[in-house]
């Protein structure tokens, strides 16, 4: 098997915020009835947190679970684990009405940090970004600029921002475009 | 400019995360029905000036459908409910009632 | 009728002006109509008129709840072209675009018709095989376009951006003798034409009911009384529903908004109508050097002729890329109207379960340019029952699953 | 003249000298200058022309509501034409001209209208123009265009150089404008803890009060906005922008702030504009008022201006537009310029008042010996470029009797109006004030929100109070209510008392003097941009367009840049009058956003050049834009159109491709396809209703293609379906119709069958797909080794997951080329490194990478049908002879019961077949076939249509498929289509199979 590469191979670019193409990152879309003890415990045993409530993101690093809507979570793991963990899942669940899928390669993930990067995310997604009304510990599903998207906070001044693969590069030059020198907004940080 | 709440994700979203998704509570008619039913059933759209419900979609958001009560005349919305029903609640028809009292739409009043 | 011309205009200044009569008279409803058409928009004025000029019945009432040319013949953006693909529709439009051709000195009012020429951009592969159809249905339909390419696109319009980093133009369907006319005067000049013959014209009066016998029409109630008629033609756009519920019947309608901007007016950069489907937006000038830009509808019931700004975003992005030189002109004006979409987009011009009531209605966002098509046909099938031009526009035409789609070669049609 | 005095100048920094050009001369200024206050410092008192008549217009007022002083700006990549000079900060190096004029603003032959004024009344372009006909087009029209337009348009070619932004906000109460109403407001909303958000459109906080005067709570009004801006200033919860407009009011709390953040200093860093697209719970409208012009004769010569902007300029810039000034008014505020002037030294020669009595004010100018005449009007003004006399007389006339007074400049005042146009433009209705003569905002009729309560509040004398006493008591309880709406609790604080001197009640003047005669209506002006005169509103309603719509659209009043901010209540004035109704019966026009126009830069965002639209990647982009890709775009993907090599057309880039994909070997990208993953014990039934074949019946391992109908009947999407194992299946869609088929599928299980047990996900990009496709597909793959992919292995319409050399891949034995042919799915980041070890292992075999024309024609050649070619949203399968693709074993699936209407049944539909041209050559894309004769609207009857035409390169001609009436009954036939070029294209109706119709290459 050869290097897997990642949609932009960890392109960066500094402005009003640092933004960074993350590499990759395991992902499976795990969808199921949340409620069952089954798929929590799958989920816990492949990221050791319980499955989350409504709009939680409960990661550390590059472990960890995001709820995507009523019946369906995102769970992370590393990138090399992420074959090992889809196969132990599908088992402890095969008992089950569930879908574990390994989309780990559909993904692009970025980093948006610094203290202006409430500034940069709130040009681009519908979504108020003041922190009481958003931190970490939450994510939020919406559209960046036109296309669909996803973030969560690693700490009150990073975020984590998810896209589909084949959107990467719009969302690179997005948010880049978002962070130009010059551009503050000011909005969060007074 | 709507905003919808997202009764599955909770989610106050704005009319550019979500696809509106025409008429609410239609039944399906499939193979076997009458010309006339099929035609309803694909067409046949409630179209009032006033009180309607209606599907929309959180496309940019949790993905899931879900139903709306809202004024066409004023953009009023009465409240978003489940899209795993084939009437409006009561506590909606109830808000309804509050607010339009004597309201119908097709066999719901 | 004072006849309009310089010399009258030349005449009347020496008085100040103080001589011109009124363009249309404003009389009580009489008792009875040989017909009556409700709603004195474009199409509604426009069925009166052909109904006198076509078929001597003049002892007609056009009915309207607000003021004539009130509805979406004021608030459209005035394209006028018939390069449409199915036959029903080109007939259609490429009758009330050649009846346009003449009007001004028809109705002895200027309604200035300004056969500019409208663009069709292609800015897909599947947008050139689209047109080019389209380009060989019209050459049997006896519609004159052709198809064009980059080069001769950028000749007719400097201002365009043939390079876009998201979709090149590729060429176009090219109308030459499409264009653009001043709304509000076709419904006037209609309206004095229709007084002028007899016709009564009564504003602020809205219908309360339809009232029939024998599964008949005979009249209608109104806020200014009962007025009968032995047929009656209902032309009231968004409004269609409830005049069909009135009259025992049910339309598949829905109204949704549509939305049009104008720039602040500039001195003449483009001289014919650019219409970019991928991207969804439409561009011309106006005679008074506004840009005016339509794009698309929103989704969802609406009545209440605003729409969401994000269509406006969407429109104005797409156009400062296909023309990049208006990004430093400002928008002077956004407005909404409500227009009736039907299951195939296409309208219904069609008897009713009624009998003698007739329905005009779902012209969604491109009834402008069908208007004197439009009153011709309605005219012709009120007077004798039956018009070829209108025949494949019926309402039954959804049970049969026989629709006339033009979304086929464009995305939207306008 | 027009000069700055020495002193005053409340925003002006005579310290700083700022140098600019005006129509190529350099003139000076001061920083806080604004460009009409600097013109008129330098004495330049005309700038403009009007639009109708090319009458010579200065500037009239000092803010937004500016219709004449309007010039093009900046130079180049950042020239922008109709600015108001009234709101341009001044700025070194600032380049402007002023518009509509030929050769130049002095003298322009476009003047000629003025002289020819009387033959072009209002819409008298509906009345002439007519004959003879041909005129209109080649003579008249061409004429009304060139002369029509205002400002200069930008260079054909011109880039903007400046980028934009949008930016989300989110606040509890947002007030729209920073004069003390609106500061006021924001501070009463903001200490109940509501997070406030207050935007202003100038520079500057306080709005008109520190021009007009007063005292609150005892210190003078200035010294209490500069306190109030710093409080809110340290309020944690308050967020204030100035330079920052609202434009429009929208539904569900939508508003839209406009700023400019570096119009003002075009060379900083950053974005030019931001659009703020607010939600708010609750918004204030603190918009102030606008003052309203008086109708008399001559009231556009440049000179004549608003009492208050004549004010402004005094106070604010230290410029004063004349030395012998007369003032008009109809009310009391207009002695405030008056005392001011007179104080500053100006002579202000009279003030005609044409009220009977006037207030205390009046009494405080006579007292400067300033002559107040009651009773009085102004009869005509009479000077070209600008004010040279004016002939007084009584208001209660015809304009008899004049007294003629040398003047330079005119005040005129006809009392204020609110700005209610944030207020209505979500449908907040209007009520008519007699006392003040104005519209302002009904508080019972306020717009609505999602609640269905009123979410706009209007403060201060945007709400119609005007003393600034009563503007704080309302601001101040405005901004209390909001916070309390949007679920706050305010502080019972005081609101702050002001106080300034009292004042007379106004008494509306609509026309100067009351009765004037024909002639001095035909020169008293409303609409000064588009020249539209009292007797042109007369005209309008004398001739039945008797509703405002139609008063305004005949006549174009208030359709100007200026949207009638200064025209509409006059001219409404003029129709009411001449209809012999009340005002309120005549009503407004609609108030439409934007408030002042914005930008269309700002309106689109960033979204330009390179992030105009997401231009959707594959993992193998980059190799093929590197390897001559000539790109497609294909919903957002892009994909290649062809690869061409130097020296190569793209056509024979197509024929190259074509040839050796059946020679030898073709790779294409296909990862674009969508794949989605359909899971449940209901799968295979939920499958069964998506599909018109039966997919619940497939067998583990296998493939089958299927067809998917709309519930109306037509086709919308096909693609190979794999079932992975016992309650799995994979499902590919056409490219760009993953999302769409996604969507789908969960509609119908959320919507319609929500208590079937499938789960659904989108995969497509989780994989890069590879075909591998002609006769050494195989050898290639096994030359990389591993899986066992032949033919008994891996029997055609099979799958496999294994490996292909150190890749984990599922490969999938099909064919959308009638070659062997296998599709390869690896992870997508491997992507790239599997296309790289294709191409290396193929070199022996003859590899090529082909593009989407090649994937065409190949399947053309096969007669096999394409999705968007074949299909246009009105074909059924029965068209496209594919019934053995509708199972008829199911009792429903979605499209079958709209497959028995009664057109869909027509045995005269359109069928599916081949065409041959009769010469060999190539079929025009989308030709139609002709019938005999025509239709009852004179079209010539068609009886088909071509779908797909190709030339083959590998048969050496023209083939084609078509839709033809009775077409497969009719094989050998000749049909006609007639070409765009004249030509006929003669061509025979064939079986659509042109290649290998056994079809032995595939199944090798």
């Amino acid at each position: 098997m050869s290097e897997p590469i990642s949609a932009l191979n960890h392109a960066s670019y500094d402005g009003i915020a640092s933004v960074k193409e993350c590499g990759l990152q395991g992902m499976i879309t795990l969808r199921g009835d949340l409620s069952d003890k089954l798929l929590d415990k799958a989920v816990k045993d492949a990221t050791g947190q319980k499955a989350p409530g409504q709009r939680e993101a409960l990661v550390k690093g590059d472990t960890g679970v995001c709820w995507m809507s009523s019946d369906e979570l995102l769970v992370l793991v590393p990138y090399a684990e992420v074959g090992a963990k889809l196969l132990a899942m599908t088992a402890a669940l095969s008992g089950t009405h569930a879908l574990a899928v390994n989309v780990s390669d559909a993904r692009a993930v970025f980093s948006v940090s610094g203290s202006h990067a409430r500034d940069v995310m709130g040009k681009l997604a519908p979504v108020d970004f003041s922190p009481q009304a958003f931190q970490p510990g939450q994510i939020r599903r919406t559209r960046l600029a036109q296309v669909a998207g996803a973030f969560w906070m690693d700490d009150a001044d990073t975020f984590r921002v998810v896209c589909f693969r084949s959107a990467a590069d719009y969302v690179f030059k997005l948010l880049k475009t978002a962070a130009q020198p010059g551009s503050e907004v000011g909005a969060y940080n007074r | 400019m709507l905003i919808l709440r997202c009764p599955c994700c909770g989610v106050d979203a704005e009319e550019t995360e979500l696809a509106a998704g025409g008429e609410a509570h239609l039944k399906r008619f499939g193979p076997g029905s009458s010309d006339d039913d099929f035609h309803d059933y694909l067409f046949m759209r409630e179209n009032p000036k006033g009180v309607h419900f209606e599907r929309w979609r959180h496309a940019n958001g949790c993905g899931k459908w879900f139903h709306v009560a809202r004024c066409t005349r004023t953009l009023e919305v009465f409240g978003t409910y489940s899209a795993q029903t084939t009437e409006p609640p009561q506590e909606i028809k109830d808000a309804i009632t509050a607010k339009r009292p004597g309201w119908t739409w097709r066999e719901f009043s | 009728m004072k006849h309009y011309s310089a010399f009258a205009v030349a005449r009347e200044a020496l008085r100040y002006h103080t001589g011109w009569e009124r363009a249309w008279r404003s009389p009580q409803p009489k008792k009875r109509y040989d017909a009556i058409i409700v709603g004195a928009g474009g199409h509604g004025l426009a069925t009166a008129y052909y109904l006198g000029r076509n078929y001597g019945i003049q002892n007609v009432a056009v009915i309207e709840k607000g003021w004539l040319g009130g509805g979406n013949t004021g608030r459209n953006t005035t394209i006028i072209r018939s390069n449409y693909l199915q036959d029903p529709s080109a007939a259609l439009y490429e009758r009330a675009r050649s009846l346009y051709e003449d009007l001004s000195q028809e109705l002895n009012y200027n309604i200035m018709f300004s056969p500019r020429g409208v663009i069709m951009l292609a800015q897909t592969q599947h947008e050139i095989r689209g047109y080019q159809r389209t380009a060989h249905a019209n050459a049997l339909q006896g519609v004159k376009t052709e198809w064009i390419g980059p080069q001769r696109v950028k000749e007719l319009v400097p201002i365009i951006n043939l390079d876009g980093p998201r979709y090149p133009v590729l060429g176009g369907l090219w109308q030459e003798r499409g264009g653009t006319a001043r709304h509000d005067a076709v419904a006037w000049g209609y309206a004095r034409a229709c007084s002028a013959m007899g016709m009564d014209i009564i504003q602020q009066c809205e219908v309360t009911g339809v009232r029939s016998d024998n599964g008949r029409v005979v009249g209608i109630d109104t806020t200014k009384g009962a007025i009968d008629c032995d047929k009656l033609g209902i032309v009231v756009a968004g409004h269609s529903g409830q005049l069909a519920e009135m009259a025992g019947f049910r339309l598949p309608l829905e109204a949704v908004a549509l939305q049009a901007l104008v720039s602040e007016p500039i001195k003449p950069c483009m001289d014919v109508v650019v219409m970019a489907n991928t991207v969804h937006g439409y561009m011309s000038q106006s005679d008074k050097g506004e840009m005016v830009i339509g794009g698309g509808t929103d989704g969802f019931n609406n009545y209440t002729q605003r729409g969401s700004f994000h269509h406006i975003e969407e429109t104005v992005r797409a156009l400062v890329e296909t023309f990049p030189m208006i990004s430093r002109l400002k928008m002077l004006r956004q407005w909404g109207g409500i227009v009736d979409m039907t299951g195939d987009r296409s309208p219904i011009l069609s008897k009713t379960p009624l009998g003698n009531c007739f329905i005009n209605c779902g012209w969604g966002t491109g009834g402008f340019k069908a208007i004197p098509g439009s009153g011709w046909g309605m005219a012709q099938l009120m007077a004798t029952g039956h018009s070829p031009l209108t025949e494949a526009f019926t309402l039954d035409r959804f049970k049969e699953g026989r629709f006339i789609d033009e979304s086929v070669a464009a995305g939207v049609a306008h | 003249m027009s000069t700055r005095l020495t002193k005053q100048g409340r925003l002006i920094d005579r310290s700083k000298k700022i140098s600019f050009t005006f129509n190529g001369t350099t003139m000076q200024g001061y920083a806080g200058d604004t460009l009409a206050s600097a013109l008129l410092a330098n004495d330049q008192m005309m700038m403009g022309r009007s639009f109708k008549y090319h009458r010579p217009r200065g500037v009239v007022a000092s803010g937004a509501e500016e219709p004449n002083a309007l010039v093009g700006l900046g130079q180049g990549n950042r020239f922008e034409p109709n600015q108001r000079a009234t709101t341009t900060e001044l700025f070194n190096g600032l380049t402007s001209v002023s518009q509509n004029h030929w050769p130049n603003l002095d003298f322009d032959i476009g003047a000629v209208n003025t002289a020819l004024a009387r033959f072009l009344p209002a819409g008298f372009y509906y009345k002439t123009f007519i004959h003879p006909k041909p005129f209109w087009k080649h003579i008249y029209e061409p004429f009304i265009r060139q002369s029509a337009g205002l400002g200069k348009a930008p260079d054909k070619d011109s880039r903007d150089a400046d980028t934009y932004e949008h930016f989300y906000a989110f606040t509890d109460v947002l007030v729209i404008g920073g004069g003390v109403a609106g500061l006021q407001a924001a501070r009463a909303a903001a200490q109940s803890g509501a997070k406030v958000m207050l935007i202003e459109q100038s520079a500057h906080w306080g709005g008109r009060a520190p021009v007009d005067g007063g005292t609150v709570d005892g210190q003078p009004v200035d010294k209490f906005v500069e306190q109030l801006v710093s409080e809110l200033e340290t309020m944690k919860n308050v967020t204030l922008r100035n330079r920052c407009m609202g434009a429009g009011v929208y539904d569900h709390g939508y508003a839209l702030g406009y700023e400019r953040l570096t119009d003002h200093n075009p060379g900083m860093q950053g974005p030019r504009h931001r659009l703020w697209r607010i939600r708010a719970k609750q918004i204030v409208t603190a918009t102030g008022a606008i003052e309203r012009p008086l109708s008399f004769a001559g009231n556009d010569v440049p000179g004549v201006m608003l009492a208050s902007a004549m004010r402004d300029y005094l106070v604010n810039w230290g410029v004063v537009p004349g030395e012998r000034v007369i003032i008009a008014t109809n009310n009391d505020d207009a002695y405030r310029s008056a005392i001011l002037l007179k104080q500053a030294g100006v002579d202000v020669l009279r003030v005609v008042d044409a009220r009977a009595t006037a207030g205390p004010l009046a009494e405080e100018a006579r007292q400067l010996g300033i002559r107040v005449d009651p009773g009085k009007a102004i009869a005509k003004v009479k000077g070209g470029k600008r004010v040279k006399s004016v002939q007084l007389c009584n208001q209660d006339g015809i304009g008899g009797a004049r007294e003629e007074v040398e003047a330079d400049a005119v005040a005129m005042s006809g009392g204020w109006s609110p700005v209610v146009h944030l207020w209505s433009h979500c449908g907040g209705k209007l009520i008519w004030d007699e006392a003040q003569a104005h519209f302002r905002p009904d508080p019972t009729r306020p717009p609505l929100g999602a609640d269905g309560e009123g979410f706009v509040i209007a403060a201060g004398s945007a709400n119609g109070p005007l003393a600034l006493g009563d503007i704080l008591a309302d601001a101040d309880a405005a901004g209390k209510a909001a916070a309390k709406a949007a679920g706050h609790k305010p502080k019972r604080a005081k609101a702050p008392v002001g106080e300034a001197s009292s004042e007379a009640p106004m008494e509306p003047v609509w026309l100067m003097p009351a009765n004037a005669d024909i002639q001095l209506r035909g020169k008293a002006w409303l609409d000064f941009q588009n020249d539209v005169k009292v007797s042109d509103v007369q005209l309008a309603a004398r001739e039945g367009y008797e509703s405002v719509e139609h008063t305004k659209r005949y006549t174009t009043l208030g359709m100007a840049t200026d949207q009638g901010k200064l025209s509409n209540i006059n001219g409404l004035a003029i129709l009411a009058n001449a209809l012999d109704a009340e005002i309120p019966q005549v009503g407004t026009t609609t108030f439409r956003p934007p408030y002042t126009p914005i930008s269309m830069g700002a309106i689109g965002g960033e979204a330009r050049g390179e992030v105009f639209q997401p231009i959707r990647q594959t993992p193998m982009h980059d190799w093929h834009d590197k390897h001559g890709a000539d790109w497609e775009p294909v919903g957002h993907w892009r994909r290649t159109y062809a690869y061409v090599r130097p020296g190569e057309s793209v056509h024979d880039a197509v024929n190259r491709e074509v040839k050796n994909t059946r020679d030898n070997l073709g790779l294409l990208d296909a990862s674009t396809l969508g794949k989605l993953i359909v899971k449940g014990p209901d799968a295979g039934r939920f499958l069964d209703m998506m599909y018109t074949n039966m997919m619940s019946t497939l067998k583990v391992g296998k493939c089958r293609y299927g067809l998917m109908c709309s519930e109306n009947g037509f086709l919308i999407d096909d693609g190979v379906v794999a079932r992975i194992d016992e309650d799995t299946w994979l499902c590919h869609t056409t490219t760009g119709g993953a999302e769409r088929t996604h969507g789908h599928m969960e509609e119908w299980l959320q919507t319609e069958w929500w208590d079937w047990k499938v789960y659904v996900a989108n995969v497509t990009e989780q994989y890069a797909q590879v075909a591998v496709v002609g006769p050494n597909a195989r050898k290639v793959l096994e030359k990389l080794g591993g899986m066992d992919v032949s033919k008994e292995a891996l029997p055609f319409m099979e799958w496999r997951d294994g490996k292909i050399g150190d890749f984990d891949c599922r490969a999938y034995r099909i064919s959308f080329s009638g070659e062997l042919s296998y599709e390869i799915a690896v992870p997508a980041s491997q992507g790239q490194a599997f296309w790289d070890a294709l191409l290396e292992a193929g070199q022996e075999f003859g590899v090529m990478p082909y593009g989407t024309e090649c994937l065409h024609i190949l399947r053309a050649e096969k007669g096999f049908i394409m999705i968007g070619d074949e299909t246009d949203g009105t074909v059924i399968p029965q068209d496209l002879g594919l019934h053995w693709a509708l199972s008829k074993k199911k009792e429903d699936y979605l499209g079958k019961r709209a497959h028995d209407r009664s057109h869909m049944t027509d045995p005269d539909r359109w069928k599916l077949v081949g065409l041959e041209t009769v010469d060999g050559s190539v079929l025009p894309d989308g030709a139609y076939a002709v019938g005999e004769g025509v239709n009852a609207n004179g079209q010539r009857n068609m009886i088909g249509r071509v779908t797909s035409t190709y030339y083959s390169a590998n048969l050496g001609r023209g083939i084609a498929m078509g839709l033809i009436k009775h077409g497969p009954d009719r094989m050998g036939e000749i049909v006609e289509f007639p070409g765009t070029d004249d030509k006929i294209y003669k061509a025979k109706i064939v079986d659509p199979i042109f290649y290998d119709k056994d079809g032995e290459k595939q199944n090798v």
